[in-house]
């Protein structure tokens, strides 16, 4: 079984080159506009989760994992769960119920943020999601490299 | 092609994720490797999902976005809230082939086998 | 304010997991975020006993301040009545003890942040699932559970089985988790809501195929949860290799997590309990869990697995209770189902102690240790006299009163087969006592081997979580009028009276305009017979001579058979033994006291152990048999 | 003996599933097609609920008034059904540190009393 590609095809590359910067963006707008257009926080998270996947497939698991501190992507995917949690919660603080969608009147149909904590609630779910997959995805492909720590390196 | 015409058609969609259902159980009961038990289960889901999106369906329904400009007008939209609910389904999934791999990936490296005759240690 | 009690007795908890990950390897931080979380979620459904409990009210929450508009549930609710707090109650003592009894018990294992994590992920979704008031929540909190559940079961990834006890949970729990998704689909499809109210008033009398179906699978789905017959080996094989404060959560909540589910499809959702068949069937699988539970449990070599088969005994004790469908018999259920969190509790954190003080389950190598452990052993009889129904314990009461409700049942309809579910009961009771004798006698009493000369009592840290589950075992069974009036009545109650809930849920009144007539209640007056009465003591009596006339009846005929076909070949002590030294041979293993009895019955044993083979195929097939069974039994009832 | 069981066991739920579906035909459409989207877009503070048929027409009529959401899927998946997305979070977390938790390289229990601090 192949443990490791190690050696990398130029069209591979190149090809991680150009679709990463892509998928991020793309990933992005589909996260921010996900209260607009079809698509929203899970999508987009998993589209910039992929963009993890083209920098292993270009440059392997050493660089991908130079690249991305796991430890952090971890936490991070803790505080954008408070987040939507926090998000949640203002309800409770103004008065009303758990999820409420406190401020939600300000700007026309149609407007970013116009949907209120939709749109908020919709980033950290975004955020959740591109860190949360793209941590399982790295965690799996970690156990391929070679001679690797099955947790981090 | 008439509203009960396409009405009609809705049977195959439901024909078919019960067919993908019964694979995915046949699956899981009769292939010994867990690798493919792990499939079955997401054939399993995957037929989940497709029901789920057939029974929102409304025949001649767009999706449910007010994209006013490409709008006609008496459009009518097809049901959205079996949509948000397969989009958790979808994400249950992954979740579910995540951790089952992880679990084939320790059993492989424990037991050096992927035949579920052999796993067998807790029995009795 | 009382009102935002409940989702932040759900809230503080998966938050609390969240923090863990944040804090880290800070250990005195996580400790208290993690206590903090698990004591906070405590008070806020302590709150709610006074309201609730004892006033009668119900708490109907809508999230996001989503109510019914035209008479349909737009939103997520979240409901609190008695039932639904009687399983809240029970859910969050285990948490907090047996959480509390993981900080010292798990100091020994590695990256212990992810174990409080997905601790308090389970059990946040159990507190999740049992408050919920909409289907589709109660799948999303059941799929946290299970997915929690199966992590921790592989916590110990080192363990001798821990992987493979955890791939079976997830792939039964897979099969479970699916046939809720497919049930509450079909469900959307005809009646385009989610809210468990009103799919109660819109599903009465409208059973129409696809909804039979839909039932089926609902009710399969909540009996993989509970571990009921064909599904419970993958609970033995999780419980024994689970750590045990894991084991506590497995074996005492998620199992009532699924007797919640099984209450609310049958009794409030469906309303289908006065079908005497889908009573039938019921009873059916109590009785064969609690049998096959119990005859297992005799077999086994290792005290966790042989608590776990023990598990799925007494859940099929509040089954069959459940099953009953008289208030006599959801009575004894629930009640059974609290006593069985409290002492099946206090049993697996006993094995724990064992296990953290000699370092293995096994049966055959442990033995004396009451010398050493001496407040260990004194916990653990307590726990068994408890499980066996010894008058005193808590035990007793619930078990007499699921006697008494079968007994009933079997006198009310003139139906001998209850009496038959009476007689199981009991000799189901005293194989457990039997199998008890033989854990104690191989665990804290006999020879103590050598290298355990060293052991040292429990720490006091989990010492105390299993003192205060030691003392409300005492006190549920010495206080049982305070336990009715205070938490079993209105749990009973509401179950028998659904017109509360849908009223607090959709208006006063959706019920009547909708289906046209008021919600029936079943009745919920029953005639205690009390726990002393004699009246009910020498009918009691005579069943056991009944019982013990029919043991001893099979009982003969199967020794003549067994010494028609003489063992040769077989193991030496099973030979006649007359006099002289007793070689090697003659000594009989700490886990094989009983081997008369087993060799007596020994093509039973065998079936039973081929038939627990271990393969995940043979028992996805079991599941899926059940399954199919479900739907032909159900169609031809229907 | 066991494929008797499989394919009999199959062909029961197959035979269910297939009458299932036939009977969930006839059940009416989950969100009635009598709802004009432009004219909703255009003045979203009138519709009438008189005669819904399930809680989507609710959900579509009310959405644009209450919630300003454009994407209908999402102001459920966030604000209507906003606790299941919680939910369903809450899964992806707990399945990614189960992963973790699985895949890591532990010590046998008990080889090492101080091992929680060193990493």
């Amino acid at each position: 079984m192949k443990k490791n590609i190690n050696v990398r095809h130029i069209i591979v590359k190149d090809a991680a080159d150009i679709f990463t910067p892509l998928s991020l963006v793309f990933g992005f707008y589909i996260i921010l506009h996900g209260n607009l257009s079809p698509g929203g926080g899970f999508q987009g998270g998993v589209m910039i989760a992929a963009s993890a996947v083209l920098i292993y497939l270009g440059y392997g698991f050493k660089t991908a994992s130079s690249a991305i501190n796991m430890e952090v992507i971890r936490k991070g995917e803790a505080i954008a769960a408070i987040c939507y949690t926090c998000l949640a919660l203002l309800g409770i603080f103004f008065g009303l119920n758990f999820c409420r969608n406190v401020f939600f009147n300000n700007g026309a149909i149609g407007d970013l943020l116009s949907s209120g904590t939709i749109a908020f609630m919709n980033y950290a779910v975004g955020f959740k999601v591109l860190t949360g997959v793209s941590f399982l995805i790295l965690l799996m492909v970690s156990l391929l490299a070679p001679d690797s720590d099955s947790e981090h390196k | 092609m008439s509203t009960s015409e396409v009405n009609g058609l809705i049977i195959v969609n439901y024909i078919g994720s019960v067919f993908l259902i019964a694979i995915g159980f046949y699956t899981m009961m009769a292939k010994k490797n867990i690798m493919k038990i792990v499939i079955g289960m997401g054939i399993v889901d995957y037929g989940i999902n497709l029901l789920i999106v057939s029974v929102g369906f409304n025949p001649g329904g767009t999706a449910p976005i007010f994209t006013i400009n490409e709008l006609d007008p008496g459009t009518f939209f097809v049901d959205p809230v079996p949509q948000a609910l397969t989009l958790t389904s979808i994400v249950i999934g992954a979740c579910v082939t995540a951790l089952a791999l992880s679990l084939v990936i320790k059993i492989k490296q424990e037991y050096g086998t992927l035949d579920a005759g052999q796993i067998r240690r807790l029995r009795g | 304010m009382i009102q935002h009690f409940p989702i932040l007795a759900i809230m503080v908890l998966f938050l609390g997991a969240f923090l863990t990950v944040l804090c880290g390897k800070n250990k005195v931080l996580r400790n208290i975020v993690v206590f903090a979380a698990m004591l906070a979620s405590s008070v806020f459904i302590a709150f709610l006993i006074k309201p609730i409990m004892i006033d009668g009210e119900v708490i109907t929450y809508w999230l996001g301040n989503w109510s019914p508009v035209a008479d349909y549930a737009i939103g997520i609710c979240l409901v609190v009545d008695q039932l639904n707090l009687f399983f809240a109650i029970l859910v969050s003592v285990a948490v907090l003890l047996a959480g509390v009894f993981s900080f010292k018990y798990m100091s020994r294992d590695d990256t212990l942040e992810k174990y409080f994590t997905l601790f308090l992920m389970l059990s946040g979704g159990v507190m999740g699932l049992v408050l919920s008031g909409d289907l589709f929540n109660m799948f999303i909190m059941v799929e946290i559970l299970t997915f929690a559940a199966v992590a921790l079961t592989a916590f110990r990834n080192r363990s001798e089985g821990a992987l493979e006890a955890a791939f079976k949970y997830l792939v039964i729990g897979v099969i479970g988790s699916s046939c809720i998704l497919i049930g509450t689909t079909i469900l959307y499809s005809q009646f385009h809501t989610l809210n468990l109210a009103q799919l109660s008033v819109l599903l009465h009398n409208n059973l129409q195929p696809a909804t039979i179906l839909a039932f089926t699978l609902l009710l399969t789905g909540f009996a993989v949860k509970a571990f009921v017959v064909p599904f419970h080996p993958v609970e033995a094989d999780a419980n024994a290799a689970a750590p045990s404060s894991v084991s506590v959560i497995i074996s005492c909540v998620l199992t009532k997590a699924g007797i919640y589910g099984i209450i609310r499809i049958v009794y409030f959702l469906f309303r289908s309990m006065n079908l005497a068949p889908l009573q039938f069937i019921l009873v059916l699988i109590g009785t064969l869990s609690m049998f096959i539970g119990v005859t297992m449990a005799l077999a086994q070599k290792d005290f966790k697995r042989l608590l776990a088969f023990h598990s799925i005994s007494q859940v099929g004790y509040v089954m069959t209770a459940i099953g009953l469908a008289t208030a006599l018999g959801v009575t004894g259920g629930l009640y059974h189902a609290i006593n069985h969190t409290l002492f099946k509790g206090l049993l697996f954190l006993c094995a724990g102690a064992v296990f953290y003080a000699t370092g293995t389950t096994n049966l055959d190598k442990l033995g004396g240790l009451a010398k050493r452990m001496p407040q260990t052993a004194a916990l653990f009889l307590i726990g068994a006299f408890s499980i066996s129904g010894l008058p005193p314990f808590n035990g007793f009461v619930s078990k007499w009163l699921i006697y008494q409700a079968t007994y009933e049942k079997a006198v009310e309809f003139g139906n001998i087969g209850y009496a038959f579910v009476t007689i199981i009961a009991l000799v189901v009771s005293v194989m457990t006592l039997a199998s008890f004798i033989k854990v104690s006698q191989s665990v804290f009493f006999g020879q103590l081997p050598d290298e355990f000369k060293e052991v040292r009592e429990t720490p006091v840290p989990m010492r105390i979580p299993m003192w205060i589950m030691a003392a409300l075992c005492v006190g549920a069974g010495l206080l049982p009028q305070y336990m009715m009036r205070y938490l079993i009545n209105p749990a009973v109650y509401a179950v028998m009276n659904v017109g509360n809930y849908i009223g607090s849920v959709m208006g006063p009144g959706y019920a009547e305009k909708i289906a046209g007539q008021t919600v029936e209640a079943y009745s919920s007056e029953f005639a205690l017979a009390g726990y002393w009465s004699p009246i009910s003591w020498l009918a009691l009596f005579a069943i056991i001579i009944c019982a013990f006339f029919i043991v001893s009846l099979s009982g003969g005929k199967l020794s003549k058979k067994i010494h028609s076909d003489s063992p040769s070949g077989l193991d030496p002590k099973y030979d006649t033994f007359f006099s002289g030294e007793a070689n090697e041979h003659s000594q009989v293993g700490g886990s094989d006291l009983f081997w008369g009895f087993k060799h007596n019955l020994r093509h039973y044993f065998d079936f039973m152990h081929n038939a627990h083979s271990g393969v995940i195929s043979d028992y996805a097939l079991w599941a899926f048999c059940f399954l199919s069974f479900m739907i032909v039994y159900l169609f031809i009832i229907v | 003996m066991k494929k008797v069981f499989i394919f009999a066991s199959l062909i029961i739920f197959f035979a269910a599933g297939i009458w299932g579906a036939f009977n969930m035909m006839s059940f009416q459409n989950t969100i009635s097609s009598d709802m004009d989207a432009v004219s909703l877009y255009n003045d979203p503070q009138h519709y009438d609920l008189s005669d819904a048929t399930g809680v989507a027409d609710i959900i579509v009529s009310e959405n644009l008034d209450k919630t300003k959401a454009v994407n209908a899927v999402t102001a459920i998946v966030f604000d209507f059904r906003g606790y299941d997305t919680m939910g369903e979070s809450f899964i992806l977390l707990t399945a990614i540190s189960g992963s973790m938790a699985i895949l890591r390289k532990s010590k046998k229990w008990g080889e090492d009393d101080h091992d929680e601090e060193e990493h």
